[in-house]
């Protein structure tokens, strides 16, 4: 017993709001031992964040806590604000999810680091620098000594949760509390963090808290699991009792949501079998060598940079077919999706659609063709204007598309299709701030719909989801494609969701294409290494399978795309050829699959 | 850099100098607005008039009472045809830098006054001089053809247009002072700064804050510098009234030159005595557009002016208690007794029912009042008379619209005869009532009203040629009586001087013409 | 994890279970966070009150704002005279003209609010859509219009429309709609990237369109915040402009020009400053905590200053 | 950074020059001439002034003569006071206004972000409403009716102070200007800096701060003041600008010679030359602020340093 850190007993918390009082959690008990590492699961709202930061002493001012929360025999909720404060950032430490605005932004790294040292250990100086860096190669920071000078904006996203881990280490506290801490990043990036963490715990045997909603993330790291739903523990137990043998329908529910990415070959249920050939065929949608550069200032009299946001990419689309287009942050996907539909002009290259190019065309074209290209966005707050009722949002293309119709007609059209993706028809006078985020895409659909469009471009469209809501918006839209023969290019970074509905999948690296095959070639035979490094890195939610996989750790890591060498990052043997611009070719390598020309990946590997 | 520091540092310096010499004999004195500059030929307020007399010295002074004495000149003498005037200048008088001043700096003065270029505003106060008018508009070049001559260092002879008995009192104005010419000769137009200017008057300028101060000390070598008591004079520029007679209270001032009206009853329970009210010889008054139907009609005219309740406006609307003015002329000018309104003492009631006979004889009655606009400049008592004379005039049939402007604006638009009725005042630059009568000349600037009548205008005529005295009073007041019977302009109420004097100040004499040389008083600790 | 989302959660249970027709839009919901703002609503009342009174208020008492009681002249706040505020210099009840000079404040600060309001959304609104250089040409104007000392502008303007104070104040509310302008554009520029405009674009609507259809609405809250800020700032100006000697025509009066003339007498006289310095002091405080009211309603960060 | 100051004031040049073209061609509109008063002057003395001061020339070539002179350095005679030219009556204000702005920006800046950050502190608490509603009167009664209580409580009532001038240029004779100026800034500040320092309080950087176990007042000295900083400096720039006109009302009622009243007197005295003068001494002024402005939000936040 001697070896329990932290021991929750009927916790609640509590928000007083202008819709009066949230009960976010609602009396929890729970415990931390040692070296262990228990991950809290839940969906956004859930509570699950709360508690921690309850122990923290960082719940909101209009916030209550009541119950007990012991950290090594101190009732934390108890304790002064300067006793509080011994302990936090000491003995206990916590991580967050945004390591960008959770960095002080005007104090180099270095000094938000060394003032932990000096609060807690009164070290200051050289020892405090010499500790700080120590910790910054221990979490295999790069060129550390530098690091320490610089900003937080200076650095990249991982940097900077390496960053937040070094410094919540620095004490090496017995408890690290991780706060959704790689929501924000890239699945490359998530695995090399969570490596960190896995290795400190093993190193320094710090209890870990995990807090996440992503259910690989708990497969791969955890020991024990809370699953939380509105405030309150529905089911605790070991990873294996999770997941093996769920006994809570919520449990049951969250993981039949997760896709399990299945890396043998089969195809995902989800997919409809068979995209229907028309008359067009290939020629549905068609792009080639399709460019789109920006300009960007570096200052009043400098030339301005150029930014190869989409790099050259060629490919095509079936009618009724999925493509799904993956990458990391940067690698150019919305820019690709919105150069498509000619939202921006594309530098150079061509769209054609049915035959017809889409771009350089008269308005007036541009306009009538827009009925059969819809896009539904990321954000589903974001993409419906606040200060209408969603009804007139989803009637919208119809007062452009179908003038003729009358109010009354239109008004029908917009409740059949609002009862279509399953929106209460009710609904037609409320306006978005009031419906949730799944319903609010929902309706951000029924718009993309409602003009029966033959191509839906689905822009991250699940991305900000919960997983219940997702796999919910997943099943609505492969529904769509069945009954009207939609064709759709879906675009995510995540990608267990494009495997679930892909036909096929283009990998998108730096605006360029590095492979692009069937959906089940591409997992179960990926030719680029950086195909590879992708799909090895996904979590997945299946702790026997994800404990034993081996992650592919490439050299180098996802730069500028205004950085030239960074074409050439799997193919260093052309380096000397940078100077031309060279750019690596996409070869066919086996009938469908194209892959980009690459140097053998026992090169790339670190070793 | 260095520039801006020295800059920073020397307005502080110089108060703290100046707060040294503060504790001399030092007389502070609130002078209204900031001065112009020190260059007799470019100033023309009161408040200039202050430092520049107190500083300079023309052939003539005044007395406390602003009464003419000799100045530099000791005596003169008039030719018989009354348009030779001799002056002897006094001996051993000197600039404050020691050189003598002569008869040649009278006449450096009255050229350069008269010179196009120096571009002089109140040039025309001397056009009485032979040749004055025409080398001024530029007609004649040479400047030697000015009629004043040095006959040697200290005599000075000045020709005349014509005979005109005031010359003399016109010779205290400041138009007229001598110039330093070796100053000038030798400094060109920096004369005039603090550091190099040289004056012949009983103070010579030792400082000046723009916006804040002109500090004068006494100059010890002026021939009546014994009988001198004050050390320095401070004249403060402060156009706020308010802010400033509180500075009064404090004890930072000896004398306002101005106050608040409203202040006037406070101060006479609370500073007994110190606040004095004094008719002056400056007359305010409505000038009205006798060229403008229906104000051509005589008897509209009439009507206005009686419809003006008087006796109201000094006692209650401005509670200063100013005296009702029913002449053209202000009481008190030399050899002058001024005609009156006929009308002038009938009771209010029934001068109001006469004027709405004769509008309804011209046309207007209450359902169809008579419209007009009346114009006055920014000011707290302008718009305070004239919101008072439009609600007595409503009452006779008679519907105002206020209009009023900005100072500039004001007199450039009236002066071009842009008006109906409008506010105006005119005080007495010297002693004579042709000050008053000119003004109602036909064709001069100042005819706002655009007043003409030939007899008017050949009883004035003639009187400026006329040497006796009687005989001029009598063909001037001739005039006036016209002017008044004509209603040619409102006359309202006389002007007072409105002073404020500490018990500390001595020698202080109320006059009509406000005149107060510091040389006369004396402050007591 | 925050409490937004907690809410949103909260609120997906109770609307499935609702069966209401009616939602409320962001103006709805703003109106009812003010009506729970206390200070706000207090705030409201009295300005409402102040309004009316303005309005019926010189209907309603004996005295003309321009007529003198020749019999009191400068007579202290008396019951018995029926003078309940005193009467000033020229013997003029000053209820009436406090009355009246509210009406005249308010009336000058409204012209000037929809004046600038006007020229400052449709200046922003196209500036931040268009944007590129044509919004880079349009913005550096608005600067070199920030860096003309604006004080000196409004008396020149006083000079050449001295006459008429209304067609001043249009003038002044031509000057300050620079502000207005750059949040406005600054808020469009936001909304503009918001997934919702490129929604009406991927739908084809046109420029004009997307910006009268979709901009312009979502400008609201902003728009009304800044409104109502400018209001006070404009009475101040007027007030200002009052002691420079700039105030309105007489007999016309504002609550400015009689704070500047009671300012002068507040030792003798200390009524006449007194009651109209009390209104505007009231006034200007109920307009600024309208004006925060409305902020945190509309919850608008980018405007809280 | 050298580069990017010279780039700026050399960006001002334009805008300089548009707005003495404005000014010049605006105040010429405007009824009434330098020379109109209340003695209205003869047509031969009127031509003597207006050929002294070129006022004779084609409206055009005197406009021509004013920027060559202006590009010279020379901002030309001042009509109304004809023994200073402009460029010298500014000179002997500017220390004055120098000092009474910068002691009043110096006062505001400090007492207002004071006064906000203890309200952000301690938000909501009795002490932060009755603060909010003192500063809040600062803001709405105007500056010509503060001056004048102020006179008659501390210089005649209470006779700590004196009541106007500038003396010795002591302290005792700022306190009342540099009060009546600072008033409404420091209700400004201080509503800006509570506002700023709440959100500032709220963000994650500070939740990190406060789970690092830091003390309250590191985390606001170190963490929370900079950006909560940044709104405040925008208003500083401008703020700078209104101390200049709001000075117009102190140096008026104080008696202080500064170059505050030169704005309205030159304007009201058609004093072509000065207005054109404040114009541009003005418009300088607000530049150089507004480059010291932007230096210092580089120093406050790294990000605009290396864009």
């Amino acid at each position: 017993m001697s070896q329990r850190i932290l021991t929750v007993s009927d916790l609640t918390v509590s928000f007083d709001t202008d819709d009066g009082v949230v009960q976010a959690v609602r009396g929890i008990n729970g415990y931390l031992d040692r070296g262990e590492c228990l991950g809290i699961v839940g969906e956004s709202g859930s509570g699950k964040s709360q508690t921690f930061l309850a122990a923290m002493g960082l719940t909101s001012s209009n916030g209550h806590t009541n119950g007990k929360i012991e950290f090594k025999g101190q009732d934390l909720l108890s304790l002064k604000k300067s006793e509080l404060n011994k302990i936090r950032g000491d003995k206990m430490s916590m991580i967050f999810q945004d390591p960008l605005t959770s960095l002080t932004s005007h104090l180099p790294i270095g000094k938000q680091m060394q003032e932990v040292l000096r609060t807690h250990r009164n070290i200051g100086g050289r020892e405090a620098m010499a500790i700080c860096l120590d910790w910054l190669e221990r979490v295999q920071m790069p060129e550390a000594k530098r690091r320490l000078k610089q900003y937080p904006h200076e650095l990249s996203g991982g940097m900077r949760q390496r960053i937040m881990i070094a410094m919540a280490m620095l004490c090496e506290p017995d408890l690290l509390i991780a706060d959704e801490p790689t929501t924000a990043l890239d699945v490359t990036i998530q695995a090399e963090i969570l490596d960190i963490m896995d290795n400190l715990r093993r190193e320094q045997g710090t209890a870990i808290a995990l807090i996440t909603h992503d259910m690989g993330v708990v497969a791969r790291m955890c020991d024990r699991i809370q699953v939380m739903r509105h405030g309150e523990y529905v089911e605790e137990g070991s990873v294996e009792d999770i997941f093996y043998n769920p006994q809570h329908e919520y449990t049951n529910m969250l993981l039949d949501s997760v896709p399990h990415i299945d890396v043998t070959g089969a195809k995902p249920s989800k997919v409809s079998k068979v995209a229907i050939y028309e008359d067009g065929g290939r020629d549905f949608l068609r792009a080639e060598d399709l460019r789109v550069e920006f300009k960007v200032a570096r200052g009043m009299f400098a030339k301005p940079a150029i930014l190869r946001a989409v790099d050259g990419v060629s490919f095509d689309l079936q009618a009724g077919e999925t493509l799904g287009i993956v990458g990391e942050s940067g690698s150019g996907k919305s820019t690709l999706a919105r150069a498509v539909l000619q939202l921006i002009p594309p530098t150079s290259g061509t769209v054609s659609w049915l035959g017809s190019p889409l771009n350089n065309i008269q308005k007036d074209e541009l306009k009538a063709k827009r009925r059969d290209l819809q896009i539904v966005f990321q954000d589903p707050l974001a993409s419906l204007d606040p200060s209408k009722p969603i009804g007139a949002s989803i009637m919208e293309p119809l007062t452009v598309f179908e003038s003729q119709l009358s109010k009354a007609e239109m008004r029908e059209r917009v409740n059949e299709v609002m009862l279509r993706v399953g929106l209460n028809a009710s609904f037609i006078n409320r306006y978005p701030h009031e419906l949730s985020g799944g319903q609010n895409q929902r309706v951000g659909i029924a718009r993309a719909i409602i003009t029966k469009p033959k191509l839906v471009i689905c822009d991250e469209a699940v991305s900000a989801l919960d997983v219940s809501i997702q796999s919910q918006i997943i099943d609505l839209l492969m529904d769509l494609q069945k009954e009207f023969g939609l064709s759709f290019i879906f675009i995510s970074h995540d990608l267990s969701v494009v495997w679930e509905i892909s036909h096929r999948i283009l990998v998108l690296y730096l605006g360029t294409v590095v492979e692009l095959t069937d959906t089940s070639s591409l997992f179960s035979n990926p030719q680029h290494p950086y195909t590879q490094q992708l799909i090895s890195s996904v979590p997945l939610p299946d702790p026997k399978i994800e404990r034993k996989r081996q992650r592919i750790k490439l050299v180098g890591e996802m730069s500028s795309p205004m950085d030239p060498a960074a074409r050439l990052r799997f193919l260093p043997s052309k380096m000397h050829l940078m100077k031309d611009g060279y750019i690596p070719k996409l070869e066919e390598r086996f009938p469908g699959h194209f892959v980009a020309e690459h140097d053998d990946i026992s090169e790339l590997l670190i070793s | 850099m260095q520039k801006l520091f020295s800059r920073l540092i020397l307005p502080i310096s110089f108060l703290i100098l100046s707060f040294g010499q503060a504790q001399a004999n030092t007389l502070n004195i609130h002078n209204g607005s900031d001065p112009a500059s020190l260059d007799p030929h470019k100033v023309s307020g009161n408040w200039e008039d202050r430092i520049v007399s107190d500083v300079f010295e023309g052939l003539v002074a005044e007395d406390n009472t602003g009464g003419t004495i000799p100045g530099q000149a000791e005596s003169w003498t008039v030719s018989d045809d009354g348009l030779v005037y001799t002056f002897k200048l006094r001996d051993g008088i000197v600039w404050s830098d020691g050189k003598p001043v002569t008869a040649g700096d009278f006449v450096f003065g009255f050229q350069r006054l008269m010179n196009p270029e120096t571009a002089a505003g109140y040039a025309y106060i001397q056009y009485l001089v032979k040749n004055a008018k025409a080398i001024n508009k530029g007609e004649i070049k040479d400047l030697n053809e000015l009629g004043v001559k040095a006959l040697d260092d200290k005599t000075l002879e000045i020709t005349l247009e014509s005979p005109t008995p005031y010359f003399v009192g016109t010779l205290a104005h400041f138009t007229t002072f001598p110039i330093p010419k070796h100053v000038v000769d030798a400094k060109g137009s920096e004369w005039i700064k603090i550091d190099n200017i040289v004056t012949n008057g009983p103070y010579t300028p030792t400082e000046w804050v723009p916006g804040s101060h002109v500090l004068t000390s006494k100059n010890d070598k002026y021939y009546g510098a014994d009988k001198v008591s004050i050390d320095n004079v401070k004249f403060f520029a402060l156009d706020d009234t308010t802010a400033a007679l509180k500075r009064y209270r404090a004890g930072e001032f000896d004398i306002m030159t101005d106050f608040p009206t409203d202040q006037y009853e406070w101060m006479q329970k609370n500073l007994p005595g110190q606040a004095q009210v004094v008719p002056s010889a400056s007359l305010y008054y409505y000038s009205v557009n006798t060229q403008k139907a229906p104000f051509d009609n005589a008897d509209v005219r009439k009507a206005l002016s009686m419809g003006i309740n008087r006796e109201v406006i000094g006692p209650q609307v401005l509670g200063t208690g100013e005296i009702a003015a029913y002449s053209w002329v202000p009481p008190g000018l030399a050899n002058y007794t001024s005609a009156q309104i006929t009308w002038k003492d009938l009771p209010y009631g029934e001068k109001v029912a006469e004027a709405k006979k004769l509008l309804a004889k011209a046309g207007f009655t209450k359902d169809k009042p008579l419209k007009l606009q009346l114009r006055y400049n920014t000011n707290d008592n302008h718009k305070r008379i004239a919101v008072a004379i439009a609600s007595m005039w409503k009452p006779i049939g008679v519907q105002v619209e206020l209009y009023n402007t900005e100072t500039k604006v004001h007199y450039a638009e009236i002066g071009q005869g842009i008006l109906d009725v409008a506010r105006a005042g005119w005080g007495a630059d010297y002693n004579d009532a042709d000050v008053f009568l000119k003004l109602l000349r036909s064709g001069t600037p100042y005819n706002y009203g655009r007043y003409s009548n030939k007899e008017y205008d050949a009883l004035v005529n003639k009187a400026n040629v006329t040497s006796d005295v009687a005989e001029r009073a009598k063909l001037l007041q001739q005039a006036e009586q016209i002017a008044l019977d004509e209603s040619a302009s409102f006359p309202i109420y006389y002007t007072a001087t409105k002073n404020v004097v500490s018990p500390k100040i001595k020698g202080f004499e109320n006059n009509p013409f406000d005149i107060h040389p510091s040389r006369w008083l004396t402050k007591e600790d | 994890m925050s409490i937004r989302s907690l809410k949103e959660n909260i609120v997906e249970d109770t609307f499935t279970a609702d069966k209401e027709t009616g939602g409320r839009s962001l103006m709805q919901s703003a109106a009812l966070r003010f009506y729970r703002n206390k200070a706000a609503m207090l705030s409201l009342i009295i300005l409402c009150l102040l309004i009316l009174s303005a309005i019926f208020g010189p209907y309603l008492i004996p005295f003309g704002y321009e007529d003198p009681d020749w019999a009191a002249f400068r007579s202290p706040p008396s019951w018995d005279s029926g003078h309940y505020f005193g009467t000033d210099q020229n013997g003029r009840d000053l209820l009436a003209r406090t009355l009246y000079g509210t009406r005249i404040s308010l009336l000058v600060a409204l012209v000037a609010t929809v004046v600038s309001v006007v020229i400052g959304v449709s200046y922003g609104a196209v500036a931040g859509y268009i944007g590129g250089s044509i919004d880079q040409a349009m913005m550096r104007f608005v600067d070199i219009m920030y860096a003309l000392p604006y004080i000196l502008f409004v008396i020149l303007l006083m000079v050449i429309f001295g006459r008429n104070v209304f067609l001043l104040f249009a003038a002044i509310g031509a000057l300050e709609w620079l502000t207005m302008a750059r949040i406005v554009r600054g808020q469009t520029l936001s909304i503009k990237e918001r997934e919702f405009i490129e929604a009406a674009r991927a739908t084809g609507l046109s420029t004009s369109a997307i910006i009268f259809k979709h901009i312009v609405p979502n400008l609201t809250g902003p728009v009304v915040i800044y409104a109502a800020l400018t209001i006070p700032e404009i009475i101040a100006t007027e007030s200002f402009l009052s002691y420079l000697g700039f105030g309105v025509q007489e007999p016309l009066t504002s609550l400015g020009t009689l704070i500047a003339d009671g300012a002068g007498v507040m030792e003798v006289l200390p009524w006449l400053l007194f009651f109209p310095a009390g209104v505007l002091v009231t006034l200007l405080i109920s307009l600024l905590f309208v004006g925060d009211g409305l902020r945190d309603a509309f919850d608008a960060k980018e405007l809280k200053r | 950074m050298i580069k990017y100051a010279f780039n700026r004031l050399l960006t001002t040049i334009p805008v300089l020059w548009i707005a003495i073209t404005v000014c010049f061609f605006i105040l010429r509109m405007a009824p009434g001439g330098p020379f109109d008063g209340d003695r209205p002057l003869p047509e031969a003395i009127k031509a003597n002034l207006a050929a002294h001061y070129n006022l004779d020339k084609p409206l055009i070539e005197q406009y021509f003569i004013y920027v060559g002179n202006v590009l010279q350095g020379n901002l030309g005679p001042s009509f109304t006071t004809p023994d200073f030219t402009v460029s010298e009556q500014l000179a002997v204000g500017l220390p004055y206004t120098l000092i009474l702005g910068g002691a009043a920006f110096f006062v505001s800046l400090v007492i207002g972000v004071a006064i906000g950050v203890y309200g952000a502190l301690k938000r909501n608490s009795y002490p932060d409403h009755i603060l909010a509603a003192i500063v809040l009167m600062g803001l709405v009664v105007p500056g010509f009716l503060v001056a004048p209580i102020l006179q008659l409580i501390f210089g005649l009532k209470l006779n700590w102070l004196p009541v106007g001038g500038w003396g010795d240029g002591s302290i005792s004779y700022l306190v009342l200007p540099v009060t009546v100026l600072c008033l409404p800034h420091i209700a400004r500040i201080s509503r800006l800096t509570r506002g700023s320092m709440i959100e500032a309080l709220n963000s994650n950087a500070i939740r990190t701060a406060y789970s690092k176990g830091l003390s309250d007042t590191a985390i606001v000295w170190r963490h929370a003041l900079r950006p909560a900083m940044m709104p405040v400096l925008s208003y500083l720039g401008p703020a700078a600008g209104f101390l200049l006109t709001g000075s117009l009302v102190v140096e008026s009622i104080f008696g202080i010679p500064g170059i505050g009243r030169y704005f309205i007197n030159a304007a009201l005295n058609r004093d072509y030359g000065m207005v054109l003068g404040t114009v541009v001494f003005y418009m300088v002024l607000i530049m150089v602020l507004n480059l010291l402005v932007d230096i210092f939000y580089a120093w406050l936040d790294p990000r605009v340093r290396t864009r």
